[in-house]
């Protein structure tokens, strides 16, 4: 049975089409979720894609926090469904207090649109299972809150637990904490993450096909469950 | 060390579609008596010296200069 | 006699019939008295205010073309035979058919002026009117592009106006889930205090889901929705695009003096707009749709029902505003952006509703169809509008304006840049090249571009910095559309008729080295005043070059836009036509990129060399000149060029193709290095500066992969088309035999640096 | 109508990219006495009913809740 993944529609998602077209790819069968449903559609797991929900108007994922489909993720997040927040969705994730710490303005004040070259740090995700710790792979960032920032306890608390997922290396984009491009849950099921594997699933359109990983792995990862 | 706040405010006839946005998810929220929402800026600016009225003025430059756009901003000044 | 207003306070039509003596501010609303005159025998009685406030928007220059129509026919008139067209010039935005059942529309615009006064909004806002614009022809937007010009990098006011629209730009495009693929960036004194801002947006549909702005059927509804309408951008299109645009703030069209012109952008409401009108044309629930751009309701309204059953009646009272005070000719006139109507079946009415409402969009019937041949509009149950729609949208004035060869022409064409001193060492050689890959204009425009998402969508097979932006349509075919827009004002300074078919022609040049096959053109004119006869000279030239360079090219104008008034005080900025072109690639997985990637394969320089220096960005960087004659194009040089382009990119042969234009050989090669990140070695077979610098138009360089060298040099002779070899693909310099050598990082500093060091 | 002002700032250890950018123009401006800026948010709340505690109250919720991000942010209400 292939798997099903929630793709959620907020107003103002802008990557939705993409994240499904990588589930596609990656031989998982997406699901449109809509906002204004507290129903998941018995999906296997969800991802938060990409865009301005709410115009990104007060902060970024501030407002999506409170569609009525939160209702119902933010308990099955909670209770072990994988979850993938990407850029706006991860703001989402920090905003939904699923994930600690807060995006914030870019360090240069600007929107960045670039490939970035991550370090993967730890594949004992649903989400990275598929790399090896310490893989560096290229994908899409663009944001204008991408900045990651928390407390220097919950900093430490996240190194320390192995809940960062990927870091920036060669240059740090946005000036985030400790390089932080990454984190996820202490169970590892909930991830954010800023830059865009999405749209590297395919050298005609992206930088190249690195992103599909995260993709295959939860495919995988259901699969065997 | 002084401390002066400058308030930028979008003036009355500049369409506010942060302030719309975020007065309909509160409606949402059940925050009713919410009839309207208008988003400014708060800047709180740190002197080296004491706020008397010569780095008032000085700051009130600033803020018509760099603070606010005057083209769609309003600001206003107090010392706290 | 004094008439007093009607109860409700208004001037109605019943008040106007009996006070034909009042005094109108007609003057201070950018209308003459002869057009005054002309309303008053329309009418048969003096307008109210609410139909002058229509008048003033619909005959504004920039509703009515009212200087530019004689010489836009001719984009008709001279047209060549096209199957690929679905609709053309006089819709919102122009169809072509790309094949496969797919009909793209396309469209480039101006927000010149309110960018300058408000850099960050007024940019912001032309990409969601263009944006609009496609919307409304039935079409998902898919992409857009900005081509942008400013005065001298290093002035101040170009550090407070261009970061502004570049993060307009951002802004709304970003927000609205488009990518950007493409556009201009260029630095000129002449555009100080005039920047341009040109925004294209291209949409994407099924045959037969085009959609046209014309209100058919008596009693059907007419539904405004989308943002409220808020005193804001009143009157922008009579007042800004107008000769009194030097002193806005002086007027205010009599109304209240806090109305701004200055609109602040939603493009989260846009976002729900595109989504919203693209479930009600799915869902059948749309007879007719009009975007509200210029003149808001006034056009809305008029051209509607002008190009329909021919009347309409509207209840203005039930406009939703954002401010009570708002008076019937305000709300005719506001520019509130994110606002689209539509024409609906009554059976319908409660469908449509009901999208709005899932997508978070205000609906609200305003008015209705009818058959009267009549625009009537009440307030509170008065008439205060009662006109014939198409005396304001179709029968505005036109005007056969003065036109004179401007007095320094000449001067200036016998100011050759053939004496000027050139570089005559390779080490002077090489340092011309690093000045003119480091100046401003050539600079590489990362700074910019790095603001604007590229990816969103899934579908961009070529963006920035590719000669052209390219899209997958469809993703099991590999169909697919390429844009390019060009313009050089100072080719166009030198010459506007040529100038202008060097713009096309550079177009169109770009579009086929991705090896799509070009289609189609849109067109942004901008020119200084229309009542200066010196402009139109230009403007009469400019016109005349594009119509006849698209029939010898074999490609349509499809649609476009004039700005007029681009000037400071008495001096008008260059003539600077902006000209788009769409083509189509027949299988994106064979485009092209500029970049020089593939170790081995043999560069080929295609095309004829002349020594033309004549508004060169040589001429320009190195001694600050502008005269002389600029390069002659040669259309038919073109058509062989991408003919052979198209041929050698479907057949597999190339590694990589990019055009030459501003900066000639030098430029293109240092660019397609920087591109792929492999150097090269060339050897040039004439004089080393002409080869490097000149910018003789219908050339491209490519990269010829390894075996494939005969079958290309086949290709090129079938076509007679001129195909030199030069070296080939390697190594980490650029190395000129006999010359210079620069590596790789050298370049890559002198060329990425500039604009960061200037903006940040 | 009652209006109630919140203002939202950064807590003092939250780096502020922003305000120290205008902070620096300012000293490039020659405004040397600026010895800091922090940024915040400002929103005018339009109640329909009165400013009363209740309503006070139910407004301090919705600042806690969607006007500022604990994480990041304190608020502080005042009536104008
Ligand atoms: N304002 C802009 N917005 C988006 N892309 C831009 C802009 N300015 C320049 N570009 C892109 O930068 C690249 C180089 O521009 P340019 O040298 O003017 O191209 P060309 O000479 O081929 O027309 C092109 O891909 C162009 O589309
Ligand atoms: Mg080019």
């Amino acid at each position: 049975m292939t798997a099903r993944v929630g793709v959620v529609t907020f107003p103002g998602s802008l990557d939705d089409a993409d994240a499904a077209r990588a589930v596609t790819r990656a031989g998982g069968e997406p699901v449109p979720l809509w906002h204004g449903e507290r129903d998941l559609h018995g999906v296997d797991a969800v991802i938060l894609p990409g865009g301005f929900s709410y115009g990104d108007y007060l902060r970024c994922g501030a407002i999506a926090r409170f569609a009525p489909v939160m209702s119902a993720l933010v308990p099955a997040a909670r209770a072990g469904l994988p979850v993938l927040g990407i850029c706006n969705g991860f703001q989402i994730l920090c905003e939904a207090h699923l994930l600690p710490g807060a995006l914030t303005r870019n360090a240069g004040l600007r929107f960045i649109s670039r490939d970035v070259r991550l370090r993967i740090e730890t594949a004992r995700t649903p989400w990275t299972s598929g790399y090896t710790a310490g893989q560096q792979i290229v994908v899409p960032l663009k944001s204008g809150e991408g900045a990651y920032a928390a407390d220097p306890g919950t900093l430490a608390e996240l190194e320390a637990a192995g809940q960062v997922v990927a870091r920036y290396i060669e240059i740090n984009p946005n000036g985030s904490a400790a390089d932080i491009a990454g984190i996820c849950s202490d169970s590892g099921s909930v991830v954010g993450l800023m830059p865009h594997p999405e749209h590297a699933v395919d050298e005609l359109t992206g930088p190249g096909s690195d992103g599909l990983g995260f993709f295959a792995s939860v495919i995988s990862v259901l699969a065997g469950a | 060390m002084a401390r002066v706040v400058v308030d930028v405010v979008l003036k009355p006839e500049i369409h506010d579609p942060q302030g719309e946005a975020i007065a309909g998810a509160c409606r949402r929220l059940g925050f009713g008596q919410v009839a309207g929402i208008r988003q400014g800026k708060r800047f709180e600016v740190e002197l080296s010296g004491p706020a008397d009225d010569a780095a008032l003025a000085r700051i009130a430059e600033l803020a018509a200069e760099l603070l606010a756009n005057p083209v769609l901003e309003d600001f206003s000044l107090r010392t706290v | 006699m004094t008439g007093g207003p009607g109860p409700s306070g208004q001037d109605t039509v019943s008040v106007a019939a009996a006070t034909p003596g009042r005094q109108q501010p007609f003057a201070e609303l950018g209308l003459t008295a002869a057009e005054y005159d002309r309303i008053r025998d329309v009418l048969r009685r003096r307008p109210t205010d609410s139909e002058l406030a229509i008048y003033s928007g619909m005959w504004s220059e920039h509703c009515s073309y009212k200087s530019s129509k004689v010489y836009l026919r001719q984009f008709a008139d001279k047209a060549p035979e096209s199957a690929a067209l679905l609709a053309g010039i006089g819709e919102q935005a122009g169809v072509v058919d790309i094949g496969q059942g797919y009909a793209v529309t396309f469209k480039i615009e101006s927000h010149n002026h309110p960018s300058y006064v408000e850099p960050y909004q007024g940019a912001a806002t032309g990409v969601g009117g263009i944006v609009r614009d496609i919307l409304a022809m039935g079409a998902r937007p898919v992409a857009v592009m900005d081509a942008l010009r400013f005065g001298p990098a290093d002035a101040a006011d170009t550090r407070r106006v261009l970061p502004g629209v570049v993060g307009g730009i951002s802004f709304y495009g970003n927000c609205l889930g488009l990518p950007n693929i493409g556009g201009e960036l260029a630095f000129d004194p002449c555009y100080a205090g005039n920047p341009l801002v040109n925004a294209l947006c291209v949409g994407v549909m099924r045959h037969g889901d085009m959609k046209f702005a014309a209100a058919t059927g008596p009693g059907n509804k007419v539904v405004l929705f989308g943002s409220r309408t808020g005193p804001d951008g009143i009157g922008g299109a009579s007042v800004l695009a107008s000769a009194s645009f030097g002193n806005q703030n002086a007027e205010d069209g009599g109304e209240s003096s806090k109305r701004p012109s200055v609109q602040v952008g939603d493009p989260f409401m846009e976002k729900l707009l595109i989504e919203c009108c693209l479930e009600l044309y799915s869902s059948g629930l749309v007879t007719a749709i009009q975007d509200l751009g210029a003149a808001g309701i006034s056009c809305a309204t008029a051209e509607l029902a002008a190009a329909g059953t021919g009347g309409m009646r509207v209840s203005l009272d039930a406009v939703p505003t954002r401010d009570a005070s708002l008076r019937p000719a305000e709300i005719l006139r506001s520019e509130s952006q994110e606002r689209m109507a539509a024409v609906v079946e009554p059976r319908h009415t409660d469908g449509f509703l009901a999208v709005c409402a899932k997508w978070g969009v205000q609906a609200t019937v305003i008015g209705e169809v009818t058959d009267t041949g009549r625009l009537e509009m009440t307030w509170h149950g008065e008439l205060i509008v009662d006109m014939p729609p198409g005396s304001a949208a179709d029968d505005g004035p036109v005007y056969h304006r003065p036109v004179a060869r401007p007095a320094g022409q000449d001067a200036l064409a016998a100011a050759d840049p053939a004496g000027l001193a050139r570089p005559a060492t390779g080490s002077g050689l090489r340092a011309t090249l690093l000045d003119l890959l480091a100046s401003p204009g050539l600079a590489d425009k990362t700074w910019v571009t790095q603001q604007y998402d590229r990816y969103v969508r899934g579908n961009t097979v070529l963006a920035m910095p590719e000669d052209a932006g390219l899209l997958r349509i469809d993703e099991r075919t590999g169909l697919g559309v390429a844009l390019a827009t060009d313009g050089n004002g100072r080719y166009c300074k030198l010459d506007p008729y040529a100038g202008t078919q060097l713009a096309l022609a550079e177009a169109y040049r770009n579009v086929a080295a991705t090896g799509a096959r070009p289609l189609a053109v849109t067109n942004c004119l901008n020119f200084g005043s229309p009542e200066d006869p010196g402009v139109m000279w230009q403007f009469e030239q400019a016109t005349a070059g594009l119509a006849d360079g698209c029939a010898t090219l074999g490609i349509p104008v499809t649609g476009g836009n004039v700005s007029f008034y681009n000037q400071t005080g008495g001096a008008a900025i260059h003539p600077t036509p902006v000209v788009g072109v769409l083509g189509v690639h027949d299988d994106v997985r064979r485009r092209l990129s500029i970049g020089f990637a593939t170790g081995g394969a043999s560069i080929v320089l295609l095309g004829r060399t002349r020594l033309e220096l004549g508004g060169s960005a040589w001429a320009q960087v190195t001694h600050g000149h502008l005269g002389g004659r600029p390069p002659r194009p040669d259309l038919d040089a073109e058509r062989s060029l991408a003919a052979v382009l198209i041929a050698a990119a479907s057949g597999g042969l190339l590694a990589a193709a990019h055009d030459l234009s501003d900066g000639g050989l030098a430029i293109a090669l240092a660019e397609s290095c920087l591109r792929g990140g492999l150097g090269c070695r060339v050897t040039l077979p004439g004089d080393p500066f002409s080869y490097l610098f000149s910018e003789s138009a219908a050339r491209a360089v490519v990269a010829v992969r390894p075996g494939s060298q005969p079958a290309f040099a086949a290709l090129a002779a079938e076509h007679d088309l001129p195909a030199e070899v030069l070296g080939s693909v390697g190594g980490d310099s650029l190395l000129v035999a006999d010359c210079f050598e620069i590596p790789l990082a050298e370049l890559a500093a002198a060329h990425g640096g500039t604009l960061p060091a200037l903006f940040g």
